[in-house]
């Protein structure tokens, strides 16, 4: 069942689900998604993000509501509701370089089971990871990340679920679009099958689980 | 009915509706003649295609629009292309449903050797090793023996393209499972016997009680 | 002058034509009101851009066409936008040829603190690391002092970004070249002496013999 | 200086450079330049490619007339003359899985050290190589490859050097121009800057060193 409705597409993502989400700052972010999230008072989440926006925006809708239990994410500076909610220890942040963030959500979705980075070496980043040493040089390994979910948004969906971002809100979800178990995504405009030309398509629709119906 | 024919009738069976599906060359390029009515599946050309469609007719093919051999094919509608990477990352990410392969050899627990006689022929792995190792499941469409020997067999004795197992094999004298690496025989071709079936494979086969006919 | 435009526009005297260019938020980005004229860089945004233009005309912003703040921009003839992997694929791979960033702290070994006051402000790295350890030339747009207290200092009290060194400082007072491991005074400001420059400095600078100005 | 003549981008090339190049089966490869590298005759070449094509067609043009020492591909099955002098011993040839290959390419282009992957594992395409055990599950370790000089084909780049290449033409050839110290395209099409739509850009002006004049 390729299309589906806002309200079923959410009612399947469990509490406790681990979701991918696309969007810088809140640009190119699923936002009916996550109003719907928010609704349907989804609860203990792990969300992958490049940022968690900020309050009332994007991601940030999902953090507001207390619908997030952890957080892997480059950015956080812009939310201080996101830092309110770390400090009190409801919600736990782990924070990774953004460019190895999104190598690991790249990793999971391509198969690989981690990249060598010299990001982040000798520094706080490094805490917890292995250091792997080639031809004299040293990396940190940064490991593969999945999601049970990855939610994108696009600027053109076709029936079949190929997908097209417009312009910077492409940034994380191609790559977010790949690592999730179901991929769910929601687009500005919901066009024929066609209209989308071949070299265009930056999602293709054989990973797309469900395309969102629009009002 | 031609025994190429017949394993890539017997192969098409095997799609579902909305499978990514890769198809070797050779045998499983025919595949995508047999697709049983009213399935839908995605066709991917490693090269760079989801949406592989029939050669195009004479003055309608593009020189920038061919299949991973090079050769001219058509896209359908709603077709996609992407870089070598993204091929790739469909391939060993899971996101291929269904690989068709050809093959050497298969062992008795499902290994596949397709990529080189030592001394003799070696093009290289391609990207069979990516799509044996990443496709949610590895059919071999091959033929049962060849010059009269076994093809499936004990142990292959050419270099392996996956120790992961495939799980189908089939060819003009049956459809052999992988089943907890062993071999399952599961359908024989019309009008073959068990018996024939055993005497031109290597391997141990596990039979069961009825082993039904291809229902082609 | 306004000491972050004086800043800005020392540290555009560094762009070289053809240069691809990353600024950072606060000073770095009023680098691009000063671009010398007949010099041609690229400016990236990090978020998938570039090609990034000034703030459009009022009616004229995309929602989807901003820079890694979210705030709307315009692109340049010749842009181009990709995804968050390309993005830094060009930092980390050497693509970019500068990085102007913002400091906290920047110690006598050239090392850069600008992402975290432990227990006070935890915004993330965001793209920081990346940048610092990756593009060809760091230049960190900085205030010299905080609050009348030192940010060029002994060593980083604060986490640090990278180790890998920057390679020049800018400030309302002074260029400082990280040159092996250590500090060297390269420019004062316009009416800025010497001395002015040591006694706001913590980390120990290397003055040559002749100390220029600013060519501002 | 942005754009070049043929003749000087290949001058620039000396013997004994290692050359990364796009094209799959001669698709998408840039057959001017090498016919010019053929013409001047060049030596010693290191060629990092997808396969070695058909004789006299793409980079199997710089095989037939003797200009490669050590290719570094996945595929060479449809070029005798690869295999003939592979087997005589003028040539070294390193298989790599096609999926390896390019990830291999990619990470000398974007920094990273090197990526772990499971193809491979337990075959010849091990020899020699890492293997890293993440959660449970072993890797192999493909470590990154650059090169001195990429060569790639679009179907068109603008005077600033964006590029774009048509349907299966893409293949190695964005993945290839990221990894050159010097990086030379040709294009069927040399457009004005604005032609290219800034989605539509697969590879940026930013990181296309030369562009090679048309006829």
């Amino acid at each position: 069942m390729k299309r589906i409705s806002l309200e079923e597409a959410v009612a399947a993502i469990p509490d406790g689900a681990s979701l991918a989400v696309g969007g810088f700052v809140g640009v190119g972010t699923p936002e009916r998604l996550c109003d719907e999230l928010v609704r349907q008072g989804r609860r203990d989440l792990t969300l992958i993000t490049n940022d968690t926006a900020r309050p009332g925006m994007g991601v940030g809708k999902l953090i507001s509501a207390r619908c997030v239990r952890k957080v892997i994410t480059s950015h956080i500076g812009l939310n201080p509701e996101t830092q309110q909610q770390m400090h009190a220890g409801s919600l736990e942040v782990e924070l990774v370089p953004q460019g190895s963030l999104v190598e690991r959500i790249r990793c999971g979705g391509f198969g690989l089971g981690g990249v060598l980075t010299p990001t982040g070496l000798g520094t706080l980043a490094e805490e917890g990871k292995r250091r792997i040493e080639v031809e004299g040089k040293d990396y940190l390994l940064e490991t593969a990340l999945t999601a049970d979910f990855a939610l994108v948004h696009a600027m053109y969906a076709d029936y079949s679920g190929n997908l097209h971002y417009l312009l910077t809100a492409r940034n994380f979800n191609p790559i977010v679009a790949m690592a999730g178990s179901r991929v769910m995504a929601t687009a500005d405009h919901i066009v024929p099958v066609g209209v989308i030309s071949p070299d265009d398509v930056m999602t293709p629709a054989a990973v797309v689980d469900h395309i969102v119906a629009n009002h | 009915m031609n025994p190429q024919t017949l394993i890539a009738k017997r192969v098409a069976l095997e799609l579902q509706p909305g499978m990514l599906v890769n198809l070797g060359i050779g045998i499983p390029t025919q595949v995508a003649n047999h697709v049983p009515a009213g399935i839908d599946v995605f066709f991917q050309s490693e090269n760079g295609l989801i949406g592989t469609g029939p050669v195009p007719e004479p003055g309608f093919a593009h020189p920038k629009l061919t299949d991973a051999g090079g050769q001219a094919v058509s896209a359908l509608p709603g077709a996609c292309t992407f870089d070598s990477a993204f091929s790739f990352g469909l391939m060993r990410g899971g996101h291929v449903d269904m690989t068709v392969l050809g093959g050497l050899q298969v062992d008795g627990s499902g290994h596949l050797s397709n990529w080189m006689i030592p001394g003799k022929m070696v093009p290289g792995m391609g990207g069979a090793m990516d799509l044996v190792t990443g496709a949610k499941q590895v059919v071999v469409a091959m033929q049962h023996t060849v010059k009269g020997k076994p093809k499936i067999v004990s142990q292959c004795s050419l270099p392996l393209t996956s120790v992961r197992p495939v799980d189908l094999i089939v060819t003009e004298l049956a459809v052999i499972a992988v089943v907890a690496g062993r071999l399952r025989l599961q359908e024989v071709a019309p009008g073959v016997g068990v018996d024939a079936v055993l005497a031109a494979t290597e391997a141990v086969l596990e039979v069961p009680d009825h082993v039904p006919t291809m229902p082609i």
